[in-house]
């Protein structure tokens, strides 16, 4: 085996490796690994209660009431399945119904989560306020946009 | 079968340089199980937040030991000249780095693996949190060995500032600890972050016989 | 055995030693001579392909060194200024480690008698560290023994050894020679050895 | 194309343009400013918090930018032997560490009312946080090699060894679901962002750039000028 050729073989080997655990990590985050789960993803079975976990999801619409000056109550909900939140606290100025919101805290019992501290997921649309309102007089505007 | 024997009594060399310095390697554990101490006194007694954070902290701590020993590397055999006669011998720089590397899994990071059931019981970590705790450590550990290589082959040359390595080790193990801990904390389908840890490994693996080795012969040029 | 074609080498744009030319066939002796910082170190690197040379090449048995590293590797010997030994261990270990890295076949009656010429015998269970600068000086140059390579390169073999070492090194060197091995050495005083070829610096 | 090759042709070319980028720079800032507080709207969601994007975006950008670009300089530098590459590189380390902080400090203003927390450890964050430190890393090393030959390799290696963050860096947000909105303006897809925003963000980011580019002219000529007086 000449120097070059083993040379080569090295480069080779080592680009081989390297793409192949690329791949691999590739694969595997985009599996699961999520920062949080989203409400469908926690059935009911296997709640397990006060163990620290967040979930992120929309807030439900009108399902937004404000218990005290700084307690409130609201759902989380992906289209698919939603869970009733307790949360005492401010809220971050972006937080309203409709709006993608990121809750850390933990199940009281089956089917009430008492969220520590929740974070309105921003997403990647900017428009001005202004054309807001003209979409809104024109009747395009439906309370789902994003 | 000659190249072979070489390897042997590579790792023969390598064995009777750390096990004759046996206090080195018991250093490193007990340096281990004493900031262990100090963390559950910093902390408290109570059996709760310890267990809760006791993974934390065994991994932590298994990180800052494993720099503890950047020196053994290729400083010592750099400095008395050992470093170009294993090379005159036959061994290409970045065999040296994968040879050196295994070596330093061997005689640092097993004697850790061994520490962590003792270490288990002490934060009185659940079992089955213990037995992922081992599987994600046994991974870490070689690619901890595999960025120490690479970080203490760069600061061959470099006299002022030796702290400069551990940054290095330090910086780049945190996605391993991330996925780490991941694995340990998330109860259900973890393989998925196995694979990613193993992914990682590997990447570390590829890319350190060809830095360290760059590195190793650019000190020796400019020794 | 080795030709050097008008080697030079820059380091930080200042040039280091230009146009050096060698040729060393099996059973010659070459000296490097000058004085302290004058690139012996660097040249005797040069030639174990160690550090890049700006200008010229070297030839190992008429084919470029770089060709056929592996095979200039299995027949050179290349002994430092500093003790390469482990201060750690036993003279003994280390003995033991080199042959066995070494892969030499040297059985130990050949190492008893070495040890004994150069006086070293008695010092066999003591830890390297606790030996005197020459007696150090002196278990390195057995390695030359334990590896019985065809080239030796040695980079001051002769610092700090007594009357009767230079003379015991002088015998192997000759030995060295009949048995048609080749040696380039470097060296600030002159030992007065029968010298092929010499290159100041 | 030779000025990005060759320090002699480099030095010619930077004389010649320097001028002109600098007072490039102050004019785009001037106008960036203007556009970003006065002629743009307000987001239909967040208000006028949306303004400090006109910041932290093209420091992010810039920042990233400077990286990818040392890390072909060190390419060029160790496989093709351009000693200009070292000089770029201990150049403009320190330009990138700066971009990486500004990205760093409007990014935790900009979450504070966005997301309600200063600092949350998330994928992208924790990665920007990660490319600064590496900048440190390399300034630090700049400093600590007496051998000069030595030290300029070493830093191109860790640069290499380093760029592993840069893709995880850049699609930390399409690979976990994070907190951090995912990339408003990708080639591909229609940017979605409104006109009147993108200008101002478009301004600021060429601005930010001609600055950048101002101070690594000053910076790779002291260091073409400290290699040839001092020989370190």
């Amino acid at each position: 085996m000449s120097l070059r050729f083993q040379r080569l073989l090295l480069i080779f080997l080592t680009l081989v490796i390297i793409l192949s655990a690329v791949l691999l990590i590739l694969y595997n985050t985009r599996e699961n690994v999520s920062y949080f789960y989203t409400p469908s993803e926690i059935d009911k079975s296997d709640i397990i209660i006060n163990k620290i976990i967040r979930i992120g999801g929309f807030v439900e619409n009108n399902s937004f009431n404000k218990i005290s000056s700084s307690s409130f109550k609201f759902k989380i909900t992906d289209e698919k399945a939603s869970i009733l939140v307790t949360f005492k606290g401010i809220l971050p100025d972006l937080f309203r119904e409709g709006q993608g919101a990121v809750i850390e805290g933990a199940f009281v019992d089956k089917n009430i989560f008492n969220a520590t501290n929740v974070f309105a997921k921003h997403d990647e649309n900017y428009m001005p306020a202004s054309i807001k309102e003209d979409l809104k007089d024109t009747g395009y505007w439906n309370k789902e946009y994003k | 079968m000659k190249f072979l024997n070489k390897i042997i009594f590579f790792f023969y060399r390598e064995y009777k340089l750390n096990l004759s310095g046996f206090q080195d390697i018991l250093t490193n554990i007990i340096f281990f199980f004493v900031s262990i101490l100090i963390f559950i006194f910093s902390i408290g007694p109570d059996e709760e937040v310890i267990s809760l954070i006791g993974v934390g902290i065994v991994w932590a701590l298994l990180l800052l030991s494993s720099t503890l020993s950047l020196k053994k590397f290729y400083q010592d055999d750099f400095e008395n000249g050992n470093l170009l006669i294993i090379h005159l011998n036959g061994f290409s720089f970045g065999f040296i780095a994968i040879l050196k590397t295994i070596s330093h899994f061997l005689f640092v990071q097993i004697p850790f693996l061994l520490s962590i059931p003792i270490a288990c019981i002490i934060l009185n970590i659940s079992d089955d949190k213990f037995f992922y705790l081992l599987t994600s450590f046994s991974m870490g550990s070689l690619t901890l060995s595999c960025l120490g290589s690479i970080s203490s082959s760069m600061n061959l040359m470099n006299h002022r500032n030796y702290l400069l390595g551990s940054v290095i080790v330090m910086i780049f193990s945190v996605p391993i600890i991330i996925f780490s801990i991941g694995i340990i904390n998330i109860e259900q389908n973890f393989n998925s972050l196995i694979n990613i840890l193993f992914g990682i490994l590997l990447i570390v693996f590829a890319i350190n016989p060809w830095a360290s080795g760059l590195c190793l012969k650019l000190s020796l040029e400019n020794n | 055995m080795i030709i050097v074609k008008d080697l030079s080498v820059e380091r930080l744009d200042k040039r280091i030693f230009e146009n050096i030319n060698l040729s060393l066939a099996s059973s010659d002796i070459t000296i490097l001579k000058g004085n302290n910082g004058s690139g012996k170190t660097t040249l005797l690197k040069t030639i174990l392909n160690i550090i890049e040379p700006s200008v010229g090449s070297i030839y190992w048995k008429g084919k470029l060194l770089k060709k056929n590293l592996y095979d200039f590797y299995s027949n050179v010997t290349y002994i430092a200024d500093r003790t390469s030994s482990l201060t750690r261990l036993t003279v003994k270990d280390n003995i033991n480690i080199w042959k066995k890295i070494f892969l030499s076949n040297i059985n130990d009656s050949q190492i008893e008698t070495a040890l004994k010429t150069l006086r070293l015998e008695n010092y066999l269970n003591q830890k390297v560290g606790r030996l005197s600068l020459g007696e150090t000086k002196k278990l390195e140059l057995l390695r030359l023994i334990i590896e019985n390579k065809k080239l030796w390169i040695l980079d001051e073999p002769l610092s700090n050894l007594d009357e009767h070492s230079i003379e015991l090194i002088k015998q192997t060197f000759e030995d060295h020679c009949s048995k048609d091995g080749s040696i380039i050495f470097s060296s600030h005083q002159n030992p007065g050895i029968y010298v092929t070829e010499e290159i100041n610096l | 194309m030779k000025f990005l090759v060759n320090p002699s042709k480099f030095n010619e070319i930077a004389d010649y343009i320097f001028k002109p980028v600098l007072i490039l720079s102050v004019i785009l800032f001037a106008l960036g400013l203007l556009f970003s507080f006065y002629l743009s709207p307000d987001d239909y969601q967040q208000g006028s918090t949306v303004r400090i994007m006109y910041v932290h975006v093209p420091s992010a950008w810039l920042a990233l930018l400077t990286y990818a670009v040392m890390t072909l300089y060190s390419i060029a530098a160790l496989a093709f032997r351009i000693p200009f590459g070292f000089i770029f590189n201990t150049a403009v380390a320190p330009i990138g560490a700066v971009f990486t902080l500004i990205c760093i400090i409007s990014g935790s203003l900009w979450g504070k009312p966005m997301w309600g927390t200063w600092w949350v450890w998330d994928a992208r964050l924790t990665s920007v946080a990660i490319l600064f430190i590496i900048y440190l890393i390399i300034i630090f090393m700049n400093l600590s090699f007496e051998n000069r030959i030595v030290r300029e390799k070493v830093v191109a290696i860790f640069i290499l060894v380093g760029s592993v963050n840069l893709p995880i860096v850049k699609f930390s947000v399409d690979w976990w679901n994070t907190l951090h909105q995912p990339a408003t303006i990708s080639k591909l897809s229609k940017p979605s962002i409104d006109p009147s925003m993108l200008t101002p963000l478009i301004i600021m980011t060429f601005a930010f750039m001609m600055i950048g580019i101002a101070i690594a002219i000053l910076r790779i000529k002291t260091e073409i000028i400290s290699r040839k007086s001092n020989l370190s």
